[in-house]
């Protein structure tokens, strides 16, 4: 066994290392709730570490692939011809990144769960199993098992926010489930073209992308069927004006299942769009990018207009994230290498940071079981550090230097007006939008007069502590030192095609 | 000999007859002897089609004998359902036997 | 140690805003020692990088040290680094003397206050930013540390968060600033997509090589622009630093005044290579600057909050500089914000005085016959007022002049009148201020009778910055200069390289002229108050009802401003909202599920539960397929 | 030569069902539960003794009757459907009818029926085979004798079943007159040399046919009766309904339009088409407003019927290549298909054991007190919806990518596009189990053992053909293959890249 392929079973353990929680899971009795506790504790810190121990072995020697594994699963079956399925799993610098803000906010979400009494056995199955999903699909390099993944992070989603989520779950959760799927109904179609037009007899995403290079899916196909993968992957990235599932989920959704839904789920979506449309469909993407530039930048200014007069702190962040996938959906789009990794940064940012968003809100609303900004007032005064964490997440969420949400949206900015000044300086404008409403928000709940009502808050648990400072030491160090998160994107993104220098 | 589009008009039109019969009929016996009709009229098919078409002259003879005895014992098991619906609902009216719908 | 090593300046405070905000609560007196130990070291620092500097052979030369920070691909190459010339060398010296003076003077003042030892925090972070910003080499480094001192300026502003109107201020402060660095951002990023560069040097030397066009540049540089008046609060984006008043007042002295608001300034002197080139460019800074300067002016004239007085003030005398950047004379803006810097700390600082003396009375109405009581103060506070008004031998007295010199040079005199007009008006309200502060009776017995002087940790700054704000307008002179290793006096150190150094000339009629306007305002601020009497001014105000008015509302722009974001921005978000809620998601998302469900429903109304419908079904069902097969197909 | 040696597993199941009705015959105190299990166990008989048949050289009964892997393939089915359902009626019958022998007799040569429709390679024979199973099923859909919706469901499956046959019937004859014979091969050649152009006859006779047997696997607008026989029927006859009666009726399908007819499929695979694009519609949208769990089974099983209808257009349409592919998919869908119905119908069966109620509010807070039959639902139901790691998703996505072919992507759109509004009113169910709590009683109670073990192990089987399609992807593949070289189109190799 070679160091690589040794290194193809850490990948292997990101997916199975959850999967196994939730088998042994299901084998523990549910009055054991401690017990279910602390194995998901275990779980996410091994999961953690694992990501971590991914992100930083990607060797930056100008390799795209890494760490591979490769099963064969079924071949010379039917359709399938040789390496038809085949459990294809492997590292390239966007998966990295991805694979380590999934690790840090899988932990942080099976820490902020620990208060849950209400049959945590069932929450925790179904919270490993998506994110076991999430896994497989950031590293799948086959098309059948990246799409079998996507749909397992999907499914749990509507258990999740009904049994365990607040308002109106049962709406939230119907309207999210079903958007979701609604997408991948797109993502079927397309996969049945692409593979019937490519002819290869493999799901292999290498040979197609390929076939979409080399014109073995003409260009006429892929104008057709970009769109198909761009908007099925992109109901999940928020795309406007599929996005009305991002407030309503969000706010019914219990704060782990917001945590690693804002956090990493809905950046399967992106991450869906560069591997089934960039990567696949070259022509179709140099063709429909400039719609696709033009609604992420709807996306952004709407979602953040919208979080100005919102009153519920998840409906902003719910507008508000609609707005940061919006400067996704843009990086994206400028098809140029510095848009493109400040997109990728940018999936990366606004996961640790809404997350932590996310996170405190549950934090509060455990206690307030309110979550009206009108209700608040003064709130510093009890909840210091709850304060501090929340503003650190609100400043990465407005853009300021020094946190993620800095780095990824200045990438993006400036990939943009290379391709876009106009949407450029649309998207720039978007960020100070994103100012006023979180000052507003600030300014309502952390400061003003004391309200009496609220002396009995207590601060941050030390294990909200734990996990909430996890994710702020991500946005700082990618706020301050982004070389690692660049080094690794970019060596992924230069290789991508179509996307220019 | 008569010619073979005599039998095929007979046979349709009796098939026909039947499909009216199935369509306009409410008494459950009365539809039964309808598809019976009908299935009789694929025998007069099978039966012609053997006499003119097939050199063999004998698998549409079977398949007609085939029919009867089906058709036969199709009729025993229906007018038995038709029965118990009776005795339970104290008609043959299809009409009233409509409490699963929609 | 030398210059290359500039960035300790900047590291050490940064270290011990760390460690203050984390362990700050724990440490005894909230670790103040450490915030003064740090600044202190930094201040040591600029004078071993000052010497360093002048010891530099080559004489004056930029001193450049950076390195590769981030790269994508080969497209995309990013370096940081930091870049010490004499601009970056007077900003140091302004940054760490003021700094230096306001956190000594904030451990009197700040005393028994909550949160103690958070304001020492962020005070540290907001120098370490501030001395990023003027030694970033390239405007990707200096939008980082823009934004950063913008985020100390909100937390500072709003530091008595508990009040509203503290919050409030603090939001705007940063609201508005922010519209301005998005024209900054935008800015930044044009000159990028243009050159290719971040780097400030590169770009100027692209620009000089005429690589980028006229309008485009021209469009750059406004943006740009945009961000130095957001930051340096010019008409029309003044409205957030009288606010940004509700911070402490140490903070007011050394952000709101001498350091964070004259970044643009910075900034556009640093650019200024790019206003030349661009055509009409400067113009528009002199516009912008005399717009202000005489704006705030009137502003100022019917202010009865002492620190909001000096706030007008404060933005006026930023305007004066954007003035001298239009002539095209950085050195000369430089040097006005240097002895502004001095000065405007004093006043500030003074006011806080009185303000902590008074327990946090700074309405002018309720003060008056300070001087006696408080004679530091009193004394400090008079010299720095006659340096803002523009009396010589003070410091604002030769700055001030040079900017008249320097802009009937370039623009003429219908320029000078206007800005003359302005430095009248400054002079008319600092003497307002300091007689309706200092001299005669007091108006409110009680608040006088609890007044007592200052400790000496607060009248110590006070006293220094006096000395400064005295003295610090002699390096002009070449001797002077020379002395302290500078020859030719610091119009010369300073210089944009092609422009070659410009030396100082004392011109007797301009001087005379300065010292006309200020003692004209002065006679005629002391004539209407004199004697704690408001009579005349009353009488004015009375005569001329409209004008009062408008002044008094600061020529509603507050009231502008809130109608544009309530009706405009707010509704227009209301109107999003709606949108999505009952369009987007009401009719869109869920109305297509309706439809489905509808269709269903009616749909199973085929099942009818009749046998005869059934059969008519699959007679229909094997009737129509028969029949497309004959006819449609065949 | 008359090898009877093929009819051997059928002999089991068949004299087992004799043996059986005897058995309650002579010894009426007989416990009833024991002869759902002697069933179950002579079903399992035939189901080992089918497994010989697996790989053996194709053997054909004078023409008739086909052995094969084809055959083989529905013979396991037909066994393991039967083994599941006598277990499941086991405990459900026992109360609820005083005789049960014919049911489980019934049940055994319902199966033999179907396995036959699969063997059949000559329209009579197809037509007997049809019947047989037909016939049990009008029986066991009117079993409950005192139950006036079990009466009313059986009158109108025989009425109806009858009328739909003599279509079937009267479409044979006209075949028969055209090309002169009823076997299938015979019908391919006759076909062929009559040449190209459209003949009326042909026509009239395939549609007709279409019409038999779309009645039989419940496409729409032959569907009707589907809805009402489910409802009316017990419990696990619904369930054999919904997956031996459909399976059957593919079976069928498959061999006659691939051996007898694949040489005209010009006239006929648009009609497919549209049939599939109908019944998927109309059976999901209609699904949407039911209440009750047996009817929207049925009607989810009819979307089911639209989406495996793709595949027999897509045979239709492609050549024999695609055809293989596409019927190897089928049948794998089958198999997922049936293994998630049978684990719904387990679950619901406890459920209604103790509940009594089949509409889907019954079921409410069921995840509180039945986790366990709330996870077997799920399961089901999002096997159905076609979401990993379960069968439906696997085997759809093969069926589908089957099925693709320039003509018939919409239609595979289309599908998908349904398959994602069923999901709807699954989730509808779902809601009832997770989201509501249990009114009344809430305490934790016990499935029978056998019931529970049932589900547990169809439970299993559909993750393991979610999880690792590949061998049983490759079970069908061979268990297809045989379809084309029977066929007569020379057989021919997958081709290998």
């Amino acid at each position: 066994m070679t160091f690589d392929e040794g290194q193809g079973y850490v990948v292997l353990a990101t997916i199975a290392v959850p999967l196994l929680a939730a088998l042994v899971l299901v084998f523990t009795p549910g009055q054991q709730k401690m017990l279910v506790r602390y194995i998901s504790a275990v779980t996410g810190a091994i999961v953690a570490g694992l990501s971590i121990y991914i992100f930083a072995a990607y060797q930056l020697d100008g390799s795209d692939a890494q760490m591979r594994l490769q099963w064969v699963w079924v071949e010379n079956t039917a359709f399938l011809g040789k390496d038809g399925i085949t459990l294809n799993l492997a590292v390239d610098g966007i998966s990295a990144l991805m694979a380590l803000l999934t690790g840090i906010v899988a932990f942080a979400g099976a820490l902020a769960s620990w208060k849950l009494d209400f049959r945590n056995k069932d929450f925790y199955i179904l919270y490993w199993t998506l994110l076991a999903g999430v896994y497989g699909t950031f590293f799948s390099y086959d098309l059948f098992f990246f799409f079998f993944f996507y749909e397992l992070a999907v499914m749990p989603l509507y258990l999740l926010i009904g049994v365990w989520g607040s308002t109106r779950k049962e709406y939230g959760a119907a309207k999210l489930t079903l958007m979701l799927v609604g997408g991948s109904v797109l993502i079927w179609i397309g996969i049945f073209a692409v593979f019937h037009e490519a002819n290869l007899g493999t799901f292999d995403m290498e040979q197609l992308w390929a076939a979409g290079r080399d014109g073995t899916l003409s260009p006429t196909f892929q104008k057709v069927f970009f769109p198909f993968m761009v908007v099925g992957c992109g109901v999940l990235a928020a795309l406007w004006p599929f996005h009305t599932w991002s407030p309503d989920g969000h706010m019914a959704a219990p704060t782990a299942v917001s945590m690693v839904h804002a956090g990493v789920l809905m950046k399967l979506g992106a991450f869906g769009i560069i591997r089934l449309g960039i990567q696949m469909m070259p022509a179709g993407a140099e063709f429909w990018m400039p719609t696709l530039m033009v609604l992420g930048v709807i996306g952004a200014v709407y979602g953040a207009t919208a979080a100005l007069t919102q009153r519920d702190f998840k409906l902003i962040s719910g507008y508000s994230s609609v707005s940061h996938m919006g400067y996704v959906l843009m990086g994206l789009a400028t098809m140029n290498q510095i848009g493109v990794t400040g997109a990728v940064l940018q999936m990366f940012s606004h996961g640790v940071m809404t997350a932590l968003v996310f996170l405190m809100i549950g934090a509060l609303y455990d206690q307030a079981h309110t979550r009206d900004l009108k209700d608040f007032g003064g709130i510093t005064k009890v909840m210091p550090l709850w304060v501090i964490f929340y503003s650190i997440a609100g400043l990465a969420n407005v853009g300021l230097p020094g946190f993620s949400g800095f780095t990824a949206e200045f990438h993006i900015f400036v990939g943009t007006f290379r391709s876009y000044p106009v949407f450029g300086a649309l998207a720039i404008f978007a960020a100070a939008l994103a100012a006023a409403y979180m000052l507003r928000l600030f300014a309502i709940v952390f400061f003003g007069p004391f309200d009496v009502r609220w002396s009995d808050l207590k601060d941050l648990t030390p294990l909200e502590r734990l996990s909430g400072g996890m994710l702020i030491a991500s946005i700082v160090i990618m706020g301050v030192w982004w070389a690692p998160f660049t080094d690794r994107v970019g060596q992924t993104v230069t290789l991508l095609p179509g996307v220019t220098g | 000999m008569v010619p073979l589009e005599n039998y095929l008009v007979l046979s349709a039109v009796m098939f026909s007859l039947g499909v009216y019969g199935v369509l306009a009929r409410r008494n459950a016996v009365l539809i039964l002897m309808s598809v019976e009709l009908m299935l009789n009229a694929v025998s007069i098919n099978f039966v012609a089609f053997a006499a003119y078409l097939d050199p063999d002259k004998v698998l549409g003879a079977i398949f007609a004998v085939f029919i009867i005895t089906v058709a036969a014992a199709e009729v025993g098991l229906a007018l038995a359902i038709v029965i118990r619906l009776f005795r339970n609902r104290a008609t043959s009216n299809v009409d009233e036997a409509a409490s699963m719908k929609w | 140690m030398g210059a290359e090593e500039a960035w300790l300046l900047a590291a050490i405070p940064a270290g011990v805003f760390l460690v203050l905000a984390l362990f700050g609560r724990a440490l005894p007196r909230g670790g103040d020692y450490l915030g003064v130990a740090a600044i202190l070291s930094s201040f040591l620092l600029f004078l071993i990088v000052l010497v360093d500097f002048l010891d530099t052979p080559g004489k004056l030369g930029p001193v450049v040290n950076d390195i590769e920070w981030s790269s994508i691909g080969e497209s995309f190459d990013l370096r940081m680094g930091i870049y010490v010339d004499p601009i970056t060398i007077v900003m140091f010296a302004v940054v760490t003397t003021v700094a230096l003076m306001v956190n000594i003077f904030s451990i009197g003042y700040m005393k028994g206050e909550p949160r103690y030892y958070w304001f020492f925090a962020v005070l540290q972070l907001f120098v370490a930013s501030m001395l990023l910003l003027v030694m970033a080499d390239n405007l990707l480094l200096v939008y980082i540390s823009w934004e950063l001192v913008g985020v100390c300026s909100f937390l500072l502003i709003g530091f008595y968060w508990e009040k509203r109107s503290a919050t409030e201020a603090a939001k705007k402060a940063f609201i508005t600033t922010r519209i301005g660095d998005v024209g900054l951002l935008i800015g930044i990023i044009m000159l990028w997509k243009a050159t290719g560069t971040f780097n400030i040097q590169e770009i100027i030397h692209h620009v000089e090589e005429g690589a980028v066009g006229q309008n485009y540049l021209f469009a750059a540089v406004a943006f740009v622009f945009l961000g130095c008046m957001g930051k340096s609060a010019q008409v029309p984006f003044h409205v957030w630093l009288p606010d940004a008043m509700e911070g402490p007042t140490p903070v007011s002295a050394l952000i709101h005044a001498a350091t964070m608001v004259v970044a643009g300034v910075y900034l556009t002197a640093r650019l200024l290579p790019l206003f030349e080139v661009a055509d009409g460019a400067l113009l528009m800074v002199t516009i912008v600057g005399l717009t202000t300067a005489l704006l705030t002016g009137f502003m100022a004239l019917a202010q009865t909050d002492i620190k909001k007085v000096l706030a007008y003030s404060t933005v006026g005398q930023l305007g004066f500089m954007f003035v001298a950047l239009g002539a095209g004379h950085p050195a000369v803006a430089m040097f006005h914000l240097m002895t502004h810097a001095f000065f405007k700390a004093l006043l500030f600082l003074g006011s806080g005085s009185v303000i902590h003396a008074t327990h946090h009375n700074q309405e002018m109405d309720k003060l008056g016959g300070l001087w006696k009581k408080m004679p530091i103060t009193g004394t400090t506070f008079f010299i720095g007022s006659l340096a803002l008004a523009g009396l010589p031998p003070l410091a604002g007295f030769w700055s001030k002049d040079e900017i008249f010199v320097v802009l009937n040079d370039k623009w003429g005199v219908w320029a000078v009148a206007i800005l003359a007009f302005a430095a009248v008006m400054t002079a008319f309200y600092t003497t307002r201020l300091f007689i309706r502060t200092f001299m005669g009776t007091p108006r409110d017995k009680d608040v006088h009778e609890h007044t007592q002087e200052s400790a000496l940790v607060m009248t110590g700054p006070l006293m220094f910055l006096a000395v400064l704000a005295a003295v610090s307008g002699f390096v002009v002179f070449h001797g002077v200069g020379k002395a302290l290793g500078f020859p030719g006096g610091i119009t010369e150190f300073i210089f944009l390289p092609h422009h070659g150094p410009h030396r100082y000339h004392f011109d007797l009629a301009w001087a005379t002229a300065s010292v006309v306007m200020g003692a004209t305002g002065l006679l005629l601020a002391g004539w209407m108050y004199w004697g704690n009497s408001i009579k005349r001014s009353t009488q004015l105000a009375e005569a001329q009802p409209g004008l009062y008015d408008l002044i008094r509302n600061k020529f509603y722009f507050d009231e502008l401003y809130q109608a544009g974001i309530d009706r405009g921005m707010l509704g227009f978000s209301y109107v999003v909202s709606w949108f999505d809620r009952y369009v987007v998601n009401d009719t869109g998302v869920d109305g297509s599920a309706q439809v489905t469900g509808f269709s269903g429903g009616v749909l199973k109304y085929l099942q009818t539960g009749r046998l005869p419908n059934y059969a008519m079904a699959v007679a229909v069902g094997v009737v129509a397929l028969a029949v497309i097969g004959l006819v449609v197909r065949g | 030569m008359r090898d009877y040696t093929i009819f051997i597993p059928e002999y089991i199941a068949a004299g087992s069902a004799v043996g059986i009705i005897g058995i309650e015959l002579f010894w009426p105190k007989f416990r009833k539960d024991w002869l759902a299990y002697i069933t179950a166990i002579a079903a399992l008989g035939w189901l080992v003794s089918g497994l010989f048949f697996i790989g053996k050289d194709p053997n054909s009964f004078q023409g008739l009757i086909r052995s094969d892997d084809f055959t083989t393939y529905f013979r396991l089915l037909a066994a393991s459907i039967v083994i599941v359902v006598a277990l499941m009626s086991a405990t459900h019958m026992r109360t609820r009818t005083k005789t049960v022998a014919e049911y489980y007799g019934l049940l055994l040569v319902a199966g033999c029926g179907m396995v036959y429709m699969a063997a059949a390679t000559e329209l009579l024979t197809a037509y007997i085979a049809l019947e047989l199973l037909s016939f049990s099923l009008y029986i066991l859909v009117g079993y409950l004798k005192r139950d006036n919706l079990s009466s009313e469901a059986s009158l109108k499956y025989i009425l109806l079943g009858a009328f739909s046959s003599a279509m079937f019937l009267y479409g044979m004859s006209l075949i028969y007159g055209v090309t002169g014979t009823t076997y299938y091969e015979g019908i391919a050649e006759g076909l062929t040399a009559r040449g190209s152009g459209t003949d009326p006859a042909v026509i009239v006779g395939m549609m007709l046919i279409l019409a038999g047997v779309g009645f039989k696997v419940s496409a729409a607008p032959f569907h009707m009766w589907a809805p009402d026989a489910y409802e009316g029927a017990p419990l696990p006859i619904t369930a054999f309904l919904s997956t031996a009666s459909k399976a059957a009726g593919f079976a069928l399908i498959l061999r006659l339009f691939t051996g007898a007819l694949i040489v005209d499929a010009a006239e006929w695979r648009w009609a497919v088409a549209v049939l599939a694009a109908v019944t998927m519609t109309l059976g999901n949208l209609v699904a949407i407003q039911q209440s009750n769990l047996k009817r929207l089974v049925a009607y989810s099983s009819i979307g089911q019927v639209g989406y495996m209808l793709i595949t027999i257009a897509a045979i239709g349409y492609g050549d024999a290549k695609v055809g293989q592919d596409a019927s190897s998919a089928l049948l794998l869908h089958i198999a997922g298909y049936v293994l998630a119905t049978l684990a719904l119908f387990a679950a619901l069966t406890a459920a209604y054991n103790r509940t009594g109620r089949e509409d889907i509010p019954g079921l409410r807070g069921l995840a509180e007190t039945q986790p366990f039959l709330a996870l077997v639902i799920t399961i089901a139901l999002f096997s159905f919806a076609g979401l990993p790691p379960f069968a439906g998703f696997a085997t759809k996505l093969f069926m589908f990518q089957g099925a693709t072919t320039d003509e018939l992507l919409w239609l595979v759109g289309l599908a998908v596009l349904n398959s994602f509004i069923s999901l709807y009113y699954y989730l509808m169910i779902i809601r009832q189990m997770y989201l509501f709590d249990p009114v009344g009683d809430i305490s934790r109670w016990k499935v029978s053992p056998v019931l529970w073990c049932l589900a547990a192990v169809l439970m299993v089987g559909v993750l393991f053909i979610g999880v690792y399609p590949g061998p049983a992807f490759e079970l069908t593949e061979r268990a297809a293959q045989p379809l084309f070289e029977a066929a007569g189109l020379g057989s021919f190799q997958v081709q290998q890249p």
